[in-house]
């Protein structure tokens, strides 16, 4: 036998033993016509099946459908009873909440209070998710179905800390029983079939689910970790998944254009932003600030970055906010030179922009080349995201370009970002205004939503005179789906309900 | 004579290179008759080597070409047949021996597959009786059986060179042509090896072309001598005429350059300079301008072939006109 | 060819002069050598004279959102990326910066790792056997690995690139060095020099690199064309050129999110990327070829 | 042999050691603070400063080595510190599908760049020599990233021959193991042709010839165990290019491997990670090179009695 002759056999032998059994699997999916599984692509590996083990939209994703909150958002992001059946506010500080009967862990285990307890207090220990409910001082069992909350203060949006994934609950038995999440066992639509890390999580439906109305609707879900924008969309294009719930803006027309394939969009509650460090020349200097508030062409930016999926951003929240009041800006380069002029910068001067991922770098790009038109030298200097925070904290950066997405009540977003208090922490401009910080504080402990809206109303005003940002735009979320699929919901965070999701 | 095997005539051979056209060997005659060995003898790059490898028509092309001639081997005409019935004659009619038994063997394959790949070619035995023939063919060169097994690096040079004889002689060739055997061995490696090359030819009847540029190897083995220079054969005849009745000026200038056992204080005369360049060759004799006889026409003409017996002939502008001429024979 | 055998057995002063002679010889010969060496000297032409072809700021770097992603035509030969910037401007000046970066990298492995090698192969002993097993933690690590690690460490810029592929070129360019000193040390004109009391460094600079030169110089045109290329990939990973600087790499990670509608955009930055390499890989080859005499 | 076998797999321990301190040392430079990293937003200075001395990370850096070093040696890789997940579990479901695609690239690139690279050598000069080597050039100058997508677009999306990314089947496999090995075809090539064109000229070659045997066989049991002989250490190296080449090709065909795993976690200066990617890197770098050297001495009978 030659040579060419062995290697040809050797080559076909590995081949043969490295996919075989892989090749059996592929057959097997084949064969199983009936299209009762979705299949979800993510554009990276969730990080932990803890809920309260990580703090990223793609985890939370999966603990949605494996867990329960006591409350959760509705596709309006309203506030709407999720494991909670009832409850009352004794006080201002405390919240009295019970809990639905009967509902069963996936291990057939019924949910007590002592478990809502028990998750709560897990919560906030848990590095990821500690800073959730850091406004509640304690927790106590009530009894078997009901538990009492006390927070610090008077926390008017104290509800919609109770929806966030680190406030799932979780069996206490499990959590002791030391399995560290490698299987875990919820209480939500769907139970854990497996993780197989960087490619996919498979869950499977929950026919004892405790909510009746909320069902799980297909018999799998299936995440699948398809990291690369372009690969995702052929994905849903060639059908080896169903829906991609971070569809890059870019193909949108690809979806639009193809029958087979249905584009859902909706405004989200992301402001996408250009933070000034006001502790750093020239940025201490409001003229500047608003010179530049006058020279970012959003609208460039909005085609560039996104291709036209989203709004300009006139204000530090999106518009459906309470209390929202647009600012007084619009692209003026020629007052952009005037205010630089007057603040004594008549050829501009040189500055950095810092930020982090590919879609921020395309913002930096626009932000940069309209800057260049008013004369002001800008370089971009990109970092990863875990150095970009440390960073931040540090407060290292003149500039930086971020968005932020909250929950829907506005002193989630307000306070980190405007309280002198959160300066080393999300107060990315560094703001130290006592003004503000009493204006936040009235908000925040307001009860009377009329009360608030007024005080609210001020505050964005004022903090859009100060300009400490400029705010880019608000996008809108885009999901690509089979036109197939039913049961696509959106909620402004993105794909919403997943376990609605149906053939 | 019993006939003749191998049959040359006016053979031209040239490489042409980036740098040129390398007349390397022009038009000579050649014949070599059955059980009789010729010596072909001269300086490195005299054109001898490439003129075995015509005969096997084994001249890699690119970048050589054979330009003419007729070659016969046991009355085949070799340069009209298909390259598939050529595969035949190499190592079954016509076997070679190399110069350098160091590199002659291929290193990864063991030396009694390297003996039994020829058998098994020209003989159409199994891979069992092929090599049990090249086991005894091993013997016969002297070496124990049980090493064929062996891997050429485990040889030494000597060894080597006696299992390049064992392929060679493995399907009992008509002519066995030997480059230099002996060049690359020690001394008294070399007297060994010769022997046993004398000692088969016999035994297998073989006619032999040796290719040396050692004259005491042609006088122990060699029945005819033809010694060649830039490519032609200037001198060819019995061993006796050349060594006691050397006509050519080079031929003589040969025997100069070597030590004289009988008298050490002879003073050794090489020939003067190097050979001419092979890209460009002069138009008259090649050897003139080292020649010590040499005359205004030696430049210009090239000399024609003069005959002192039906086997002695020499190439030199000396004869022609006087055939008494004597060479001062390094006195002069 | 008993001329030629004779002539590589000269000295080395003058061999040196007629075996570049006999290279440039042989390379000429080589059809593809030629057209990598045409092309290359192209791409340098485009670097050299970038700004009489188009204009930095207007052509390469500022925005034009009413331009944005033309195809390629009259008024743009290769078309406009997604900020309307002419992808024609951007490829010439990024000419610039791949070859800089390609070279200046190179030249940092090639400094660093051939001293390295150099000290060892002329060494030899325990000297060579601390520096080589020391660099063979460096070779453990597959290179653009390493590079990765080293631009995260650094913080991207175009400084950091060079840096990193520099440093995890070293020890390629070590034992290419090393091999070369080893081949060279031991004949007879460095036993010369050495007898008529030169010192060490003098016979490493003056003898032994300058004739070990040929494999270098190949190795070197080779990885001139990974660098290139490690620095896409680095582009890819987020770890590439700042904007706006037109980086072949960084055009072509940046666009290709747009492969689909607008091939142009990456077509085009990934052409420049692929005719470089491959002229340099071309070139690299002609050069070994010609200076391997046994492959005549 | 097995002597020889054992004496390089000692030789591993000194590389390793120095290749987690290397890591070590790099790791560190990266700027930002690791326990705000794991904490993010809104995290107290207390909570950091707590979490900072769980992890050791206020100790010296050699400290921090040295403890590192003692867990390894009693095999525990310590956990991500972005995940919470054991490194060597996560190491363990991931290494397996990196090594099945560079194996299968590797061996499409042997069996491309082989017969190419004979060709050539038999043809030097020829158009097929010339094309085939040009053909193999442009392999290595075309970013993979760029090919891949590429390849994705024309074979999965315009004709549905196999799947865009992913892991299932042996489908699956072929296009980025594809993408992968056109990067390391020029280099095996190359040298399966300049070492074939050596040996080729050989004089045993020449022997073999005059011996009758047919070109067919000059070339294919003469002088191709002896051209191997480099290409063989070529491809041992580029199992090296490969691996790291695999960072970018599993990003692009989604194909869940330690190259991305790694890139992820240096983004999110995740030590434990890092260190225990790049040790199973290098570990089965050095291993294949090792298998490598004890192949010669099934193609080269000089070389194995040189061991000892």
């Amino acid at each position: 036998m030659d040579y060419k002759k062995k290697m040809t056999m050797l080559f076909a032998l590995v081949l043969m033993s490295l996919t075989l059994p892989v090749y059996a699997g592929g057959a097997q999916e084949e064969t199983e016509m009936a299209k009762d599984e979705v299949v979800v692509a993510l554009s990276a590996d969730i990080t932990s099946l803890d809920p309260q083990g990580h703090n990223d939209t793609k985890s939370e994703m999966v603990s949605f459908l494996l867990f329960n909150r006591l409350f959760r958002l509705n596709t309006d992001f309203e506030v709407v009873p999720d494991l909670a059946e009832s409850w009352e506010q004794p006080s201002d500080t405390e919240w009295v909440i019970k809990i639905k009967e009967g509902v069963k862990f996936h291990d057939g285990s019924e949910m007590t209070a002592e478990d809502v307890k028990f998750s709560m207090d897990r919560s906030k220990e848990a590095p990821k998710v500690q800073q959730v409910l850091s406004e509640v001082a304690s927790i106590e069992v009530v009894d078997k179905y009901t538990v009492k909350f006390t927070t610090n203060s008077a926390f008017a949006p104290f509800l919609y800390t109770l929806v966030h994934a680190g406030t799932s609950v979780i069996p206490k038995a499990y959590v002791e029983s030391g399995d560290e999440f490698a299987k875990p066992i919820g209480s939500g639509p769907y139970t854990f079939v497996e993780w197989i890390s960087g490619d996919q999580v498979v869950l499977k439906k929950n026919e004892a689910y405790f909510d009746k109305n909320n069902m799980g609707q297909s018999s799998t879900i299936t995440f699948k970790v398809i990291p690369e924008g372009t690969s995702r969309t052929i994905a849903l294009e060639t059908g080896e998944v169903d829906v991609v719930p971070e569809l890059p803006t870019i193909d949108m027309n690809v979806v639009k254009d193809n029958s087979d394939l249905a584009l859902y969009e909706k405004p989200s509650t992301r402001v996408d932003f250009f933070a000034m460090n006001t502790e750093k020349a020239p940025f201490d200097n409001v003229k500047v600030r608003q010179a530049l508030n006058y020279a970012i062409d959003k609208d460039a930016i909005i085609t560039v970055a996104i291709d036209g999926a989203g709004v300009k951003a006139e204000s530090v929240l999106a518009p459906s906010f309470l209390g929202y009041k647009a600012g007084p800006y619009s692209y003026n380069p020629a007052k952009a030179k005037e205010l630089l002029a007057a603040a004594g910068y008549p050829d501009g001067f040189e500055m950095e922009i810092m930020t982090s991922g590919d879609d921020r770098k395309k913002i930096a790009e626009v932000i940069q080349a309209s800057l260049m038109e008013v004369g002001i030298k800008a370089s971009i200097k990109m970092l990863e995201w875990g150095t970009f925070i440390d960073s931040v904290l540090r407060g290292d950066e003149e500039t930086l370009i971020l968005g932020w997405t909250s929950n829907p009540d506005p002193d989630a977003t307000l306070t980190p970002h405007w309280f002198s208090g959160n300066i080393g922490g999300m107060n990315f401009a560094r703001v130290n205004d006592p003004e503000m910080d009493r204006m936040l504080k009235e908000g925040r402990e307001e009860l009377d939503l009329g009360k608030r809206e007024v005080i609210y109303n001020k505050l964005h005003t004022y903090i859009m005179d100060k300009a400490p940002w400029v705010p880019l735009f608000v996008k809108n979320n885009i999901v690509g789906a089979n036109a197939a699929l039913k049961g696509v919901e959106l909620s402004p965070q993105g794909l919403w309900n997943l376990e609605k999701l149906h053939y | 004579m019993k006939g003749t095997v191998l049959k040359v005539e006016n053979l031209a051979v040239r490489y042409v290179t980036e740098d040129g056209i390398v007349q390397a060997v022009n038009g000579i005659d050649i014949s070599v008759e059955k059980g009789s060995t010729l010596g072909l003898v001269g300086e490195t790059g005299a054109g001898k080597t490439t003129t075995a490898l015509s005969v096997l028509r084994l001249i890699p092309d690119p970048p050589g070409e054979v330009v003419s001639g007729k070659i016969e081997l046991d009355g085949k005409a070799l340069m009209e047949l298909p390259e598939s019935k050529m595969e035949k004659i190499r190592g079954g009619l016509v076997s070679m021996i190399f110069q350098d038994p160091m590199t002659a063997l291929n290193p990864v394959l063991k030396v009694g597959d390297q003996i039994a790949e020829a058998i098994k070619i020209h003989q159409q035995l199994s891979q069992d009786k092929a090599l049990q023939k090249a086991r005894e063919m091993l013997e016969m060169v002297g070496i124990p059986g049980a090493r064929m097994n062996e891997y050429p690096h485990q040889f030494s040079g000597g060894m080597k060179q006696r299992v390049v004889i064992a392929i060679a002689l493995s399907c009992s060739p008509k002519l066995l042509i030997a480059d230099e055997p002996t060049t690359a061995l020690d001394v008294t490696i070399q007297a060994q090896v010769l022997e046993l090359m004398k000692e088969l030819k016999e035994k297998m009847d073989m006619a032999m072309i040796m290719i040396t540029h050692d004259l005491g190897v042609v006088a122990e083995v060699c029945d005819n001598v033809a010694i060649m220079y830039a490519g032609r054969i200037v001198e060819q005849g019995t061993l006796e005429e050349i060594f006691n009745n050397t006509k050519h000026p080079y031929t003589e200038g040969l025997f100069l350059s070597i030590p004289n056992i009988d008298d050490r204080k002879a003073e050794l005369k090489p020939i003067r300079g190097l050979m001419s360049d092979p890209f460009n060759l002069p138009p008259g004799c090649s050897f003139c301008d080292r020649c010590d006889y040499a005359m205004d026409k030696c430049a210009t003409e090239k000399p024609e072939k003069v005959h002192f017996s039906p086997d002695h002939f020499v190439e030199c502008h000396l004869y022609p006109d006087n055939k008494e001429f004597q060479l001062k024979g390094g006195k002069g | 060819m008993s001329d030629r055998t004779l002539s590589r057995k000269m000295i080395p002063a003058t061999k040196k002069r007629s075996q570049a002679l006999d290279v440039w010889k042989r390379l000429r010969k080589s059809n593809s050598a030629i057209a990598g060496l045409i092309l290359i000297f192209i791409f340098l032409c485009l670097a050299v004279f970038a700004p009489l072809i188009a204009d930095y700021e207007n052509d390469a770097l500022k925005m034009n959102i009413i331009e944005r992603l033309q195809s390629p035509g009259a008024d743009h030969w290769f078309g406009t990326d997604e900020m309307g910037r002419d992808i024609f401007a951007r490829i010439v000046y990024g000419t610039r910066i791949s070859l800089f970066v390609g070279v200046i990298s190179v030249s940092i492995a090639l400094t660093l790792g051939g001293t390295l090698g150099a000290i060892a192969g002329y060494y030899g002993g325990k000297i060579d056997n601390i520096i080589m097993r020391t660099l063979d933690v460096l070779l453990a690590i597959p290179t653009i690995l390493l590079a990765i690690t080293i631009v995260a460490a650094l913080g991207a810029s175009i400084l950091n690139l060079m840096i990193a592929v520099g440093i995890s070129n070293i020890p390629g360019f070590a034992r290419v060095v090393r091999a070369a000193v080893l081949s060279i040390k031991d004949q007879e004109f460095i036993e010369a020099a050495r007898a008529i009391g030169s010192r060490d460094h003098t016979i490493i600079l003056k003898h032994v690199l300058p004739n070990s030169m040929a494999p270098i110089i190949v190795f070197a045109t080779l990885k001139v064309a990974s660098a290139i290329m490690a620095t896409a990939s680095l582009s890819f990973i987020g770890l590439g050129i700042q904007p706006p600087t037109p980086e072949w790499g960084s055009m072509l990670a940046g666009g290709r999110a747009y492969i689909r509608d607008n091939m142009y955009i990456v077509l085009y930055p990934g052409l420049a990327i692929v005719l470089t390499v491959l002229s340099l890989n071309l070139i690299g080859d002609g050069l070994r070829d010609a200076l391997d005499p046994k492959l005549k | 042999m097995i002597k020889y076998v054992i004496r390089r797999l000692m030789m591993l321990f000194p590389v390793m050691v120095g290749v987690i301190f290397l890591v070590f040392f790099i790791i560190s430079l990266t700027p930002g603070d690791v326990a705000t990293i794991i904490l993010g937003d809104g995290a107290t200075e207390e909570r950091i400063k707590d979490l900072r001395e769980e992890l050791g990370l206020d100790d010296p850096l050699i400290v921090q080595y040295g403890n590192y070093m003692i867990d390894l040696v009693q095999g525990d890789m310590g956990k991500s510190y972005s995940t919470g997940l054991s490194v060597a579990g996560e190491i363990k479901q991931r290494f397996p599908n990196t090594f099945k695609l560079t194996i299968t690239a590797i061996f499409l690139s042997v069996l491309i760049s082989i017969p190419i690279g004979v060709i050539s050598a038999t043809r030097q000069y020829s158009i097929f020599d010339n094309i085939g080597m040009i053909v193999a050039l442009i392999g290595i100058s075309m970013p993979s990233f760029w090919t891949g997508l590429i390849l994705i677009i024309l074979f999965s999306l315009k004709l549905g021959w196999f799947p865009s990314g992913g892991m299932k089947g042996i489908m699956s496999l072929i296009l980025p193991a594809f993408t992968l090995a056109i990067a390391s075809t020029a280099s095996i090539t190359r040298t399966t042709r300049s070492s074939m064109l050596e040996v080729i000229r050989q004089d045993y070659i020449t022997t073999a010839k005059a011996k009758g045997v047919s070109r067919r066989s000059v070339i294919n049991k003469h002088a191709l165990k002896n051209a191997l002989i480099p290409a063989v250490t070529v491809i041992g190296l580029e199992f090296g290019v490969l691996l790291g080449g695999a960072v970018l090709t599993e990003t692009v065909f989604s194909w869940p491997g330690i190259g991305r795993l790694m890139v992820e976690s240096i983004q999110r200066k995740d030590t434990p990670m890092v260190l225990g990617c790049v040790i199973v890197f290098a570990l089965s770098f050095s291993i294949v090179n090792l298998i490598i050297d004890i192949l010669y001495a099934f193609i080269d009978p000089r070389i194995k009695s040189n061991y000892s």
